[in-house]
């Protein structure tokens, strides 16, 4: 039988039922010539999702620049004023969370089932932490109305508090703080979004890692996760830099 | 006449015993499908409501233009119309058009794949799809939203009373069906080729399908985020885009057109792809310059992330950059011009039939002609001053986007029609549709260039007098064109009963999807096909057909 | 067999009252024509070159003609033919055009001057001698005139498609375009950008006048006090006077004669003075602060109106010494400085 | 049936092209050319923790320093080494395809081309009297 006949001609249907007879693993989805060919599909997936993620947050990321640009005094003055240590541990706490994320693709990929637990718990638990050190940050600036909108108040950069070297702006300059602020909740607003929803997957992971699928071969989901995980943290990696550090003092 | 169409006997002749459509039953079965056919077919279906809705928000505002004065309907509701056809028709019938139907039905069997790579992501994107029509359907019912297709701030985000965050929240979702649509084809066609399938092998619609592809999972989020901030702006008031808190609104049209104009080349890359299959396979004969073809659509895909602010000239982009902005987009009009001539030679010493795919294919070839040079007035600075703003562009992007677009789409409809249904469309009626379709197009939008030199401007409700000739010609048009799309929306639907039975392949085509099964089984193919011929290579399909005779002699 | 009314109407009219072209009415609208006319020409050229091909193949090898195709795979110089011959062309056209686009946005030094602030939905036009129009534009022919153009809240477009010019309005910043007027006239004046509801009703009348017709024309329409006298007023009831005096210990610097100087700043960079930055200087003062001087100056954001911008900047363009600076200083009360006509209001 | 899947293995890549284009297209059964999946072991993602830490500590003292317009470009420096150091070990872009790693520099270049591109806009708004 000659091969462009097969293409032609497909044999009976009850021939092809006896077709799967080579193993495959139980996870191989029935599309997919081979696990490893669904392993790179999933992996390469993922990461033009990222790509798109890239562009999603490019967008504010380009508006951010073109602004400090514009607006260079008045983004001196707001980043000051919102609290760096939160910042800072802020940072730490994720980076930490993506290396648990990182143990926990290791630990899936040697097939540990507690330590893969372990793992996930340990970056469920800094992914909150996170989230909850970025509602204090986000409480404190609403009490100081610096949430933009018909409650924001420049007072606070038309008259620092005395004894700090904060620098006084100007009204005009002062009110260019709003968009510092507009370009800070929706940049962390959205990164907190992204936090939020891969922490509902990971408790998802989590329990699906009882049944042990995820450490008998099927390491695509923990993986394919991870590099979701990872590109969040690596979002925060530049925002932590630009929104609180710039000129401090 | 004569034909190439070779159909089986047809008083013998049956539907294959077991084919995607019978494979399960019940309306659980379509809705929860993971089969990129039936998902192709549930797209099919809903983009031909959404399309005939646009239609309906199209005839309204020619209606209203018939008379100079604005008698037929108020101000805001003429407003509303047009904003209306502009979303529902982008976002809904043109992006995801020829893609999400005919590319989401063919390209894994092009390739010779039994499923795209993620196939529930793939319903995934229907479902994104219907989610985000339904909230534009809810803008409808709530009461419209006036904004124009372009969002153009600060008026979309401070001077409109109407439902704009929905509309906004309907784009963002109808946006991610588009991405994960994308996101689905460049993995499918980078990771489930078939043996053989080399990139120089792949039939030209997997190449223009694969570089719309690309500009779907670019393009778009930068799209979302700005309407994003649109939302925002409007609910809770912050001021990237407001120019009173010392915001700048053409960042908001940076941001716009950075997705919007990369969005044309979405609609019309995967027409180019129709258009190539088409004219090979009635011309019988290798596409002209092949490679020169897919890489002109790469090229188009490449170039178009650098032409978007030539939608800004006379908006107070540095008349520097709209200097650069211009010269790019004069070289992302070669690649089109390149495919043009291309398919004119593919059919030089071929062995030409006239089916009606191939009669639209003409009408594509004759109007994107048109309304591609006509880009290259507004792609002209000094010219561009003139004419942005007017009839002109509407004219120009019609005759791209209805001319050029919707043509393909409906090449590509008839072309697969046996495919996708296993039953032959009645040639002489689709044939007298494409001519009505062809006619009453000219009709329609060439008073508009006219028109628009003379300065009419675009979105008026209202307008001279001395300018209503003009407009009542185009009203002419719209009611010609308006049967010409029904016609096919009737007899298609004949045909799934009454149809004649196609057989494998009654085009006598090349590509992978011909030598199986018309409707297809729901595993496309039993075996990995093995492929041994380049696309188009109609030597190999005679040496196959006789093959097959001894064979089965 | 006689025709139908309707019809016959519609043929009439159509023959009678139903440009295809329109009127050439500016120095540049030939120029744009010429253009436009070569455009066409390269599209029929286009068209009629790519329907030949098509049609001379579909005749010629049609299956009962030609019923064996012969396959072909390219030909390099071929592509290399319609790749370079239409990159020429575009490149060409977009020489042309660009060429046209800075005749059309380059205005003349001696360009007269008109103010123009867009609002939802209608057209104010300025005049430097005070006259005031809504949804007009009286100009003379053989002159050139420069609009300075502003928004008040949304995009617009001003647009005159009898002299083929066509800029946007836009919030926050000036925009300019000008043109020359060449037929007296009255033309069409179209807002092109959609600016909401009543977006068709944002249309006005350029009229195009003789130069003495004009005169006259500003004689009879004159407010009786010109934008630079609105703008002394506004200058001194806001207190700008009592800095920007000129006297050498002035807390603001000299403002005569800074219009279109290179201005050194006190971050060492060099500001040109244009009309737009006069305007920012007023409304973002800590934006722009000399080399010398310290940022003392009060935002005018929210105070004045964009008439009274416009009137300010036209004040300070005029300001060839301090004499009239002086004058306003001496006098006690803002309301004396110049002779007011009862209808007018100081913009506040 | 099966006799026929194992001859498919031998088949050879037909076409030389393809190894040009992308280095790691057909799927696996054909083409055993593809990256084997690599375990990173523990050590590695420490020490990469470590550089991190390393990193954030340097950014946040760094912003006290002051170095004039320079402090920008350091912090965007410090951050985009960071960021590398995450997507070449924690996202094992180091041991991936090189379909994977045009994915990550084709977003990163279209993220350049929006700015740059708008930036050719706002740049020169302020050049000559236009």
């Amino acid at each position: 039988m000659s091969l462009a006949s097969t293409i032609t001609h497909p044999p009976e249907p009850e021939i092809h039922a006896s077709h799967d007879v080579h193993e495959h693993p139980f996870y191989q989805k029935h599309h997919f010539e081979t696990a490893e060919q669904q392993r790179e599909a999933a992996s390469f997936g993922m990461w033009l999702f990222l790509l798109t993620e890239i562009m999603f947050f490019g967008g504010l990321f380009f508006a951010y620049l073109l602004y400090r640009n514009w607006y260079y005094d008045a983004f001196v003055s707001a980043s000051n004023s919102i609290n760096m240590v939160m910042g800072l541990v802020n940072t730490i706490v994720l980076i930490g969370s993506s290396f648990t994320m990182a143990m926990a693709v290791w630990s899936a990929e040697v097939r540990n089932k507690k330590l893969l637990q372990i793992f996930l718990l340990a970056t469920v638990v800094l992914g909150f932490a996170f989230l909850g050190i970025k509602s204090g940050e986000y409480y404190d600036k609403f009490a100081e109305h610096h949430v933009p909108g018909a409650s924001f108040d420049i007072h606070d950069f038309v008259h620092p508090q005395p004894g700090t070297d904060e620098k006084a702006l100007s009204v005009d300059m002062a009110n260019k703080t709003q968009i510092f602020f507009s370009l800070y909740f929706a940049m962390t607003g959205v990164h907190a979004l992204h936090m939020i929803i891969g922490i509902a997957i990971l408790i998802g992971l989590l329990w699906y890692s009882r049944s042990g699928i995820y450490t008998e071969g099927y390491v695509q989901p923990i993986e394919n996760f991870g590099l979701y995980w990872h590109f969040v943290d690596i979002v925060w990696i530049f925002l932590f830099p630009l929104l609180y550090l710039i000129n401090r003092h | 006449m004569s034909t190439i169409v070779s159909l089986p006997d047809q008083t013998t002749a049956a539907l294959p015993k077991r084919t995607y459509i019978n494979n399960e039953h019940g309306i659980l079965s379509w809705l929860l499908t993971a089969d990129h056919k039936r998902i192709a077919m549930l797209y099919l279906v809903s983009i031909t409501f959404f399309f005939f809705v646009g239609g309906f928000f199209a005839g309204m505002v020619r209606l209203e233009l018939l008379t100079p004065a604005g008698d037929l309907m108020a101000a805001d509701t003429y407003n509303k119309m047009f904003t209306m056809h502009g979303i529902v028709m982008i976002f809904l019938f043109l992006v995801p058009s020829v893609p999400a139907t005919l590319g989401n039905f063919l390209i894994p069997i092009m390739i010779g794949a039994k499923d795209l790579a993620f196939p529930k992501i793939n319903l995934l994107s229907w479902y994104l799809y219907m989610i985000g029509g339904i909230f534009v359907l809810t803008t409808l019912v709530l009461g419209g939203v006036d904004t124009g297709w372009t969002f153009t701030t600060p008026l979309s985000t401070h001077y409109l009373n109407t439902h704009v965050v929905t509309t906004a929240t309907a784009i963002f979702i109808a946006g991610f069906s588009s991405i994960f649509t994308g996101l689905n084809f460049i993995v499918t066609i980078h990771r489930m080729r078939a043996p053989g399938m080399t990139w120089f092998r792949l039939p030209l619609f997997v190449w223009s399908n694969y570089a719309a592809s690309v500009l779907m999972v670019l393009g778009t989020p930068v799209l979302a985020i700005a309407i994003v901030l649109v939302a925002l702006e409007r609910t809770i008031g912050i001021g990237v885009f407001d120019p009173t808190k010392g915001g700048d609104p053409l960042l908001f049209q940076h941001l716009f057109w950075f997705y919007s104009h990369p969005a044309v080349y979405i609609m019309i890359l995967p027409g180019f792809g129709v258009i190539s299959e088409v004219i090979s396979t009635f011309s019988r004969k290798r596409v002209f310059g092949y490679t020169a073809v897919a890489f002109s659509s790469v090229a188009i895909a490449v170039f178009g992330f650098f032409v978007w602010a030539h939608h800004m000239f006379i908006m107070g982009v540095s008349n520097y950059s709209a200097l650069v902005f211009s010269l790019l987009t004069m070289l992302v009009a070669v690649p089109s011009a390149i495919k043009i001539f291309n398919w004119s030679f593919t059919m030089q010493k071929g062995s030409i039939t006239f089916e009606t795919p191939m009669l639209y294919a003409f009408g594509f070839i004759g109007l994107f002609t048109i309304g591609g040079l006509t880009g290259v007035f507004l792609g002209a600075l000094g010219m561009d001053v003139m004419l942005t703003e007017t009839y002109f562009v509407v004219a120009h992007f019609h005759f791209v986007m209805v001319g050029g677009m919707l043509m393909a789409f409906l090449a590509g409809i008839h072309f697969w029609w046996p495919k996708l249904t296993g039953r032959m469309y009645p040639e002489s009626v689709s044939k007298l549709a494409a001519i009505i379709t062809f006619v009453g197009f000219i009709l329609t939008f060439f008073p508009q260039f006219v028109v628009g030199y003379l300065g009419m401007p675009r979105r008026y409700h209202a307008y001279p007098p001395e300018f209503q000739v003009l407009n009542v010609l185009s009203t002419a048009g719209a009611t010609v064109l308006g049967v010409g799309y029904m016609l096919p929306l009737l007899y298609l639907a004949w045909s799934l009963k009454y149809g004649a039975i196609a057989g494998n392949n009654p085009w006598q085509a090349t590509g992978l999807e011909w030598q199986i099964q018309s409707p297809p089984l729901t595993e496309n193919f039993l075996e990995t096909p093995i492929v041994d011929h380049e696309a188009y290579d109609y030597e190999w399909l005679e040496r196959k057909t006789e093959r097959e005779l001894q064979y089965v002699g | 067999m006689g025709i139908s009314p309707v019809l016959w109407e519609f043929l009439t009219k159509w023959l009678t009252t139903s440009p295809v072209w329109p009127r050439e009415a500016s120095t540049i609208a030939p120029w744009t024509d010429a253009l436009y006319i070569f455009l066409w020409l390269m599209t029929v050229f286009g068209v009629v070159l790519v329907g030949a091909l098509l049609f001379t193949f579909a005749v010629r090898y049609r299956k009962e003609r030609h019923p064996v195709a012969v396959q072909i795979e390219g030909s390099t110089l071929l592509e290399a033919t319609w790749t370079i011959i239409p990159l020429g062309i575009f490149l060409f056209i977009f020489v042309w055009g660009a060429w046209l686009y800075f005749r059309i946005y380059n205005p003349p030094a001696d360009a007269m001057q008109v103010y123009v602030v867009g609002k939802q939905w209608m057209w104010k036009a300025e005049h430097p001698g005070g006259q005031h129009e809504i949804n007009a534009l009286h100009v003379p022919t053989g002159r050139p005139v420069q609009l300075t153009m502003i928004s008040q809240d949304v995009f617009h477009s001003y647009s005159i498609p009898a002299f083929r010019v066509k800029r946007e309005v836009i919030p926050g910043r000036y925009s300019t375009v000008w043109f020359n007027a060449t037929e007296p006239g009255v033309y069409h004046l179209f807002c092109t950008q959609y600016c909401g509801t009543l977006h068709s009703g944002m249309i006005g009348e350029i009229t195009a006048m003789r130069p003495e017709d004009y005169e006259k024309w500003t004689k009879e329409s004159t407010s009786g006090m010109s934008l630079a006298q609105n703008g002394e007023r506004l200058f001194a009831s806001l207190g700008c006077n009592s800095c920007h005096s000129g006297n050498a210990a002035a807390a603001g610097p000299n403002l005569a004669g800074v219009y279109g100087s290179k201005i050194k700043m006190d971050d060492g960079s060099e500001q040109l003075a244009t009309d737009g930055w006069l305007r920012d200087t007023i409304l973002n003062p800590s934006q722009h602060v000399p080399l010398g001087y310290k940022p003392i100056m009060p935002t005018y954001q929210g105070q004045i109106s964009e008439e009274g911008l416009i009137d300010l900047v036209e004040y300070i363009k005029q300001l060839k010494n301090n004499y009239r600076i002086q004058q306003t200083l001496n006098t006690a009360k803002a309301e004396d400085v110049a002779p007011v006509t009862p209808d007018q209001k100081v913009t506040p | 049936m099966s006799d026929q899947v194992k001859t498919n293995n031998n088949l050879k890549p037909v076409d030389a092209d393809q190894g040009n284009l992308d280095m790691h297209d057909a799927p696996n059964v054909m083409n055993p050319e593809h990256v084997a999946h690599h375990i990173v072991s523990p050590t590695v993602y420490l020490m990469i923790f470590g550089v991190l830490m390393v990193g954030t500590a340097l950014t946040a003292g760094m912003a006290y320093v002051p170095l004039g317009a320079f402090n920008a470009p350091v912090a965007i420096a410090i951050a985009c080494t960071k960021a590398v150091f995450v997507v070449l070990f924690f996202m094992h872009v180091k041991y991936s395809s090189k379909l994977v790693k045009l994915t990550v520099s084709a977003g990163f270049f279209t993220f350049l081309v929006l700015c740059m591109m708008s930036l050719l806009d706002y740049v020169s708004r302020a050049w000559g009297r236009w």
